[in-house]
């Protein structure tokens, strides 16, 4: 079929590309970027870190949730550059050395997700919210990961998923793991 | 029986899916990366309706990156800018002179890259002349309203008119009931709004073979309407339905996208890929409900009901579009007579075009079930309170008794089990129900508003039986191939495809129970039509109905093999060899005895002579009839008298969907299923406004609840197994979605009674709440 | 989406970025938390030409007291202002609004400043310090001002801003004896715009009449609304029941919502007289409770 | 949305209708950028920028003439794209000499549709009014102006 095609050329002005360094899951990088290169698709395209996804594009569903310098954000409403020089987890760093985080544990033994496309977001938030208060009540849990939507579990195993994971004890966010 | 095999049927197990899922590690639709792999974007429609005088490609073409645009003209040219949809109507892939909707797909740009392709889309300039826009489905069919199909020698908007029922006997009996009410019920537009959005992959290789990774929840359908539609031969083309990030039924259908990145990798010779964004999805992609119901019943002065009149219209949008079996335009609808013995009943259904995207049934619904079940549930509320009887009551007088099944309904169908009364005892035992209405009585004196509401629902899912049952003709089976290795590990596949519904673990319960095999040695696959057998996919609750019924025939296939390979080994005759506690024994011999493993060995090794080696088996599963999954929910709100704000107390829901596979996974379904029952009840809606524009393109406006509005869902079971499944197991996904928003909307309504309140349609908003006690006089 | 290209710049100095403001008239933003303007680029509701990172700038986040203010720097994370013990304590007003701003993930990123200079009615901040009659501290090419809360809102996305201007310090006057406040809002669900909520701060006499009141209005007019009548109204008052409800009316007529998707105009100045009377006695506790 | 207006001018008449009747003077009371010009007596195209404060987008227009009466009335229509968005505006303005000055009277119907339409509803309304009263407000002051 014949449609309208053309070489591709490529050109970008001067101060729209930036490079940037950052830690991701603990490894150092060093990259060039557009500087309106979204942090989600820095993570998943130029990493291949890919258990971090994309939902509502708009800040609203956390499904690209990760941790700056301990933080949750959404980094699907952060721009790549805006985290050079941070520390950036996402949910490819909560096992360590083949040890799953007991948030992981909670997630799968109270059965705490189904389709898996919101749960990256969804244990990244609860590893901060964990952080910031270990022993949360059933009320505190449902705020704190109020910026995340699950479609598929109607969040009471999630609460129990995340009262599991408060009762191992988990490490402190920054790390992560 | 001696013990139980491990992961066999009735155990809450962990999911085999998880291991992936929690390390981030699922292979979602956009994690499919291909070397050279270009992207696709699409520019659309700012105009609901629009005549398009002309398409400006040069500036997109001068974008960086970018390397061609597809428009409706170069479809027009292969013969690919319509295609048909499952209920025999045409849709767009690409216009060639006028868009029906607003943000429909005008024209694509296919670039190197995500950001590359974004500029070029918004760099396609467009000029429209807008034309007169049609969204009042009622308007659509007034005299004189403009025309929006006349590509179809349409002289109006008027789709299909379909009914089913006693139209005569059903008046005459109405006439006939000391009571009657009527209601008009309005089921809005919603949006299923699955968090990963819908998207595609397509490749053609140096063999001129396709290969399409792609979020759908029937890929072996989907191969065959490509096949028709592109006219490449089937085996050339192969869908892949990686893990899926919800679908609920938005993923049944076959969008433009789809198509048009096909289109874009046979013409760039290079793999493409096509993500929709958020607002893609909410404004395009296939929507549900959209019923405008007019519905009444009655009763005799006893209080027991008659007959049942239904009059509703449907917008379809533009193009009838709804993913249902070919023979029910209406879908299911006519389960409406729900859990009740209705003498008679009539019901109608008239569909209109509108300029708004097509769908129809696309929210975890099995084909219109949820119109259905709300209508006849909010109706036999107010029936209650009419006549003044307990709405409890009014039910446990009225339910078909258990005795009376198999029950046929007055519209046809033949309910295969059920135990209305015990699901609703136990409902009300569990939260407390007289002491409910004790605590109600008082506040109601006291001024303060608090509702109880009940819905006693039936479903219908399983689709389906053959002889009604098929999609484009293809019937309505569901398959499984399993093959025994020779060390006795299991290797099975299914036509299906879940999305959430963790097939992996449920199919391989069934296998590990019928075949005497741990769960552990059981590997199940799905989503690739190179290597699945055909089946129509998962949908409107049937995977466990048929596909799950698939597993356990098979399996009995290949005990039946294996029982003679005993007998050949253990020297007896195969009449002198049973099951028992999974394993082949000698009858009255204990100690003789062959495991599965044993004999899978030998089937490779040692088998009989002049029996074929192997073993393995297929089934194509052709239920004998629909599944009637049913239960009953019972609700509590608390209403806010100045602001309208309904807070869900409580929520009791006790369901039975006959013998449960995984006690925790049927749990989660049915949370899940109550949370998308509470969203359209509460939350969601999709509208228009005159001039055709979506009110809701994002999540800022399309409200999904939280884990803070969701209430805490306590759940209860019975069992009442089906009689014609192999498993007596009915399916389950979609009852709480089915069941829920009637037993939201009836509490909210008895909350109202002191102020007169026969319905508020949903979603019920602070705002109707406010007014409808404002209407009388304010709190 | 995706958001459009753009010069990205990232000042270590007030002075350095408005330099680069003045420098790109008509096509600077000043990029904070980016909560909402990267959400509005991605939707390309906004292109701008040009991007001033100013997350960059030492000594823009802070929240500190002293005799006479609460100072919060511009790039204080909304997170950073609820977890405050001394908001907690004396500016309760700040910590009811600081839980109801978008979600607890947003508010990690979110700020002070952006969510004061955005200019959307629906932000919260801004009828918190309508009713706090807080001032904002402004830095231009011509040095720096100081712009009263009651002043800066003009339009809806328009303020008394300056577009080479940026916002550093935010002043609430301190909250002492007899200070109460509160923040109500009602919304369809976490991390929507409010349907009406309403800001209230007073100050009690030991006499047990209010000294002074504020009260603020969100998301129910083209900019948050100081609803000064009613304000005026309770100056001297006890805060008896009918004095309440007075001057909730009052603030009902200080408002001027549209019709939306959160509901028709009269329900929503309904509710601005609802949330009025239950915020004020809400606050009117707290002020007796801080004697 | 509909707006309208009045403005009285001691300019003659035949000065103000050509003033309306001429695309670029027209539209060059417009305080938003813009680049229009005539295709033919009837008709213009070109763009305009436009939006509330910071959120604004280049709008491609096509506009044209439509029934009117030299020195009494004329209608104008004019459509557009841009930020994902149509805008179309259909103008009516009436003119009649009193007393040696000249009333004119104005109405506007503007429909939004798309992106500005769907997610620009909180903030589009009041500006809408704010720009065709500085539209209508500027050719006054140009028409009391050097002529």
């Amino acid at each position: 079929m014949a449609i309208d095609a053309v070489e591709a050329v490529s050109s970008v002005p001067s101060h729209s590309v930036k490079v940037v360094h950052l830690t991701v899951n603990g490894v150092p990088r060093a990259s060039t970027v557009e500087a309106r290169l979204l942090l989600v698709h820095y993570l998943r395209e130029h990493l291949r870190l890919t258990g971090t996804h994309i939902g509502c594009d708009t800040s609203h569903c956390g499904a690209c949730t990760v941790l700056v310098d301990g933080k949750a954000v959404k980094s699907c409403t952060m721009l790549t550059v805006m985290a050079d020089g941070k520390d950036v987890r996402t949910v490819e760093s909560l096992e360590q050395g083949g040890k799953l985080h007991p948030v992981q544990e909670g997630f799968t033994k109270e059965h705490g997700l189904q389709c898996g496309y919101c749960t990256p977001g969804m244990m990244m938030a609860t590893v901060a919210l964990l952080a910031k208060n270990p022993h949360p009540t059933e009320e505190e849990i449902r705020r704190g990961i109020s910026g995340n939507l699950c479609r598929c579990t109607g969040y009471v195993n999630i609460v129990k998923a995340i009262q599991y994971a408060a009762a191992q004890g988990t490490a402190p966010a920054k790390g992560g793991a | 029986m001696g013990e139980a095999i491990h992961g066999g049927i009735g155990q809450s197990i962990q999911r085999k899916e998880d291991a992936r899922f929690i390390r981030g590690k699922g292979n979602y639709i956009d994690d499919v990366n291909l070397p050279g792999m270009l992207f696709l974007d699409i520019a659309r429609s700012p105009y609901p309706h629009a005549t398009i005088k002309a398409i400006h490609k040069e500036k997109a073409l001068a974008t960086p990156g970018v390397l061609a645009v597809i428009t409706g003209a170069d479809l027009a040219a292969a013969k690919l800018a319509w295609m048909p949809t499952l209920m025999s109507d045409t849709q767009m892939v690409l216009p060639t002179d006028t868009v029906m909707f607003q943000g429909q797909e005008v024209a694509a740009v296919v670039a190197t890259d995500r950001y590359a392709a974004a500029d070029g889309a918004a760099a396609i300039e467009v000029d429209y002349e807008p034309l007169p826009v049609v969204v009042d489905p009622f308007k659509a069919l007034e005299p004189g309203a403009p025309v929006l199909r006349p590509d179809k020698g349409k002289k109006d908007n008027h789709i299909w008119h379909w009914e089913v029922g006693d139209k005569a006997a059903t008046e005459k009996l109405l006439k006939e009931s000391a009571v009657v009410v009527k209601e008009k019920l309005y089921i809005p537009r919603i949006h299923v709004s699955s968090i990963e959005t819908c998207g595609c992959v397509a490749q053609v290789d140096v063999m001129g073979k396709l290969t399409v990774w792609m979020t759908t929840q029937a890929p072996h359908a989907i191969r065959t309407v490509f096949a028709l539609v592109s006219g490449l031969p089937e085996n050339q083309i192969r869908i892949i339905s990686p893990d899926i990030g919800g679908g609920f039924g938005g993923k049944v259908p076959v969008y433009p996208g789809y198509v048009i990145a096909v289109v874009a990798a046979l013409t760039t010779g290079k793999p493409v890929k096509w993500i929709e964004d958020r607002t893609e999805n909410l404004t395009s992609d296939s929507f549900a409900r959209d019923y405008h119901i007019e519905a009444e019943i009655g009763a005799t002065k006893d209080g027991k009901v008659t007959a049942l009149r239904v009059k509703t219209l449907a917008d379809h949008g533009y193009t009838d579009a709804a993913a249902n079996p070919s023979k029910f335009p209406a879908g299911l609808f006519h389960i409406i007579t729900g859990s009740y013995p209705f003498k008679s009943a009539f019901v109608e259904v008239d569909a209109a075009y509108t300029n708004k995207p097509p769908g129809g049934i696309a929210y975890r619904c099995s084909f219109r079930v949820t119109e259905a079940v709300f209508a006849i549930e909010r109706l036999i509320d107010n029936l209650a309170h009419q006549m003044k009887i307990d709405p409890a009551e009014f039910r446990l007088k009225n339910f078909i008794p258990p005795e009376a099944f198999p029950f046929q309904s007055a519209l046809g169908w033949t309910y295969d089990s059920g135990n209305y009364a015990g699901a609703l005892q136990k409902a009300k035992g569990i939260i407390g129900y007289d002491a409910l209405r004790q605590e109600q009585a008082e506040k109601r004196a006291k001024g303060e508003l608090m509702g109880i509401g009940i819905s006693s629902f039936t479903e219908i899912v399983g689709a389906g039986p053959s002889k009604t049952f098929d999609i484009l003709g293809i019937k309505m089976f569901d398959s499984a191939e399993i093959r025994i290795h020779p060390t006795g590990k299991v290797l099975a596949r299914f036509g299906t495809k879940s999305q959430g519904q963790a097939h992996e673990t449920t199919y391989g319960q069934i296998l590990a129970e019928e075949l005497g095999i741990p769960v552990e040695n059981i590997s199940i696959e799905e989503g690739d039509t190179d290597t699945a057998p055909y089946g129509l996919g998962t949908y409107a609750s049937r995977s466990t109905p048929t596909a799950g019924a698939a597993a356990a025939i098979a399996s009995r296939k290949i005990r039946d093999k294996a029982q003679k390979i005993a007998a050949y080994l253990l020297e007896v005759s195969p009449d002198d060899i049973e099951w028992k506690d999974y394993k082949f024994q000698v009858k009255g011999v204990p100690g003789k005895s062959k495991t599965m493993a044993d004999i899978a060995f030998a089937a490779y090794t040692n088998h009989p002579p002049g029996m074929e080696a192997g073993l393995e088996a297929v089934d194509y599963y052709d239920p004998p009839n629909m599944t009637f999954p049913f239960g009953s929910y019972i609700c509590v709100v608390d209403i806010d008298k100045e602001t309208g704000q309904v807070k869900v107390r409580r929520f009791v829901a006790v369901d039975d969907c006959g013998n449960i596979i995984n006690p925790m996974i049927v749990d989660g379904q049915i949370h899940g299923g109550l949370t998308m029952g509470f969203a359209p009840a509460m939350m969601e809606e999709i509208q228009y406004d005159p001039q055709g524009n979506i009110r809701q393109s994002s999540f800022l406006e399309y409200l999904l609840p939280t884990a803070v509005e969701t209430p805490h869902w306590e759940t209860a079971k019975t069992t009442t197994p089906s009689p014609h499944h192999p498993l007596g197991a009915k399916g389950v996904g979609e009852s709480a979605t089915v069941g829920a928003p009637a037993a939201i909307a009836n509490a909210v309504v008895d909350a109202l009674q002191p102020y007169g309140v026969t319905n508020i349609d949903i979603p019920i908003t602070s705002y109707k709440v406010w007014q409808a006690i404002h209407a009388k006089g304010g709190p | 989406m995706i958001p459009p290209s753009f010069e990205y710049y990232t000042p270590t100095t007030v002075k350095e970025a408005i330099g680069l403001l003045d420098q790109n008239p008509g096509e600077a933003k000043v990029l904070a938390g980016g909560m909402s303007l990267i959400a509005m680029m991605k939707l390309r509701l906004v292109q701008p030409g040009a991007l001033i990172d100013i997350n960059r700038i030492p000594g823009l986040a802070y929240l500190k007291e002293d005799d006479q203010f609460l100072r919060l720097g511009a790039t204080t994370r909304i997170n950073e202002v609820n977890d405050s013990d001394i908001v907690r304590m004396r500016y309760p007003i700040l910590a009811d609004a600081g839980r109801e701003i978008a979600d607890p993930t947003v508010r990690n990123m979110g700020t002070v400043g952006g969510n004061i200079c955005h200019g959307d009615p629906g932000n919260d901040l801004p009828a918190c310090m309508l009713a706090l009659n807080a001032q904002f501290q402004a830095e231009g090419p011509k040095g720096s001002r100081t712009i009263a809360a009651r002043q800066f809102y003009q339009d809806t996305f328009t303020t008394a801003l300056q577009p080479n201007e940026i916002l550093t310090e935010v002043r609430v006057p301190r909250q002492g004896a007899g200070c109460g406040s509160a923040y109500s809002k009602m919304e369809r669900k976490v991390g929507d715009f409010a349907t009406a909520a309403v800001a209230v701060a007073l100050v009690v006499g030991k006499d047990g009449a209010i000294a002074q009141a504020g009260i603020g209005l969100t998301n129910v007019g083209p900019t948050a609304i100081y609803a000064a009548p009613a304000a005026e109204f309770l100056q001297g008052k006890t805060g008896t029941d009918a004095e309440i409800a007075q001057a909730a009316e009052l603030a009902k007529a200080a408002s001027a919502p549209i019709a939306d998707n959160r509901g028709p105009v009269d329900f929503k100045q309904d509710m601005v007289r609802v949330w009025t009377r239950r915020t004020l006695r809400r606050a009117l506790d707290r002020a007796k409770g801080a004697h | 949305m509909h707006v309208e207006g009045t403005f009285e001018t001691a300019a003659p008449i035949d000065r103000v209708y050509a003033l309306f009747r001429d695309p670029v003077a027209f539209t060059d009371c417009l305080d938003d950028p813009h680049a229009i010009h005539p295709t033919d007596a009837d008709h213009f195209e070109g763009t305009i920028t436009t939006g509330v404060a910071f959120i604004r987008g280049t709008f491609r227009v096509r506009g044209n003439y439509g029934p009117g009466a030299p020195n009494q009335s004329l209608t104008a229509h004019l459509s557009g794209t841009g930020m994902g968005s149509g805008l179309d505006a259909d103008f009516a303005i009436q003119f009649a000499a009193a007393n040696g000055k000249t009333q004119v009277g104005w109405k506007g119907d503007l429909t939004l549709t798309g992106t500005a339409a769907t997610l620009g509803e909180r903030m589009v309304r009041g500006t809408v009014e704010k720009k065709s009263t500085a539209l209508f407000e500027n050719a006054r002051r140009k028409l009391e102006g050097p002529a």
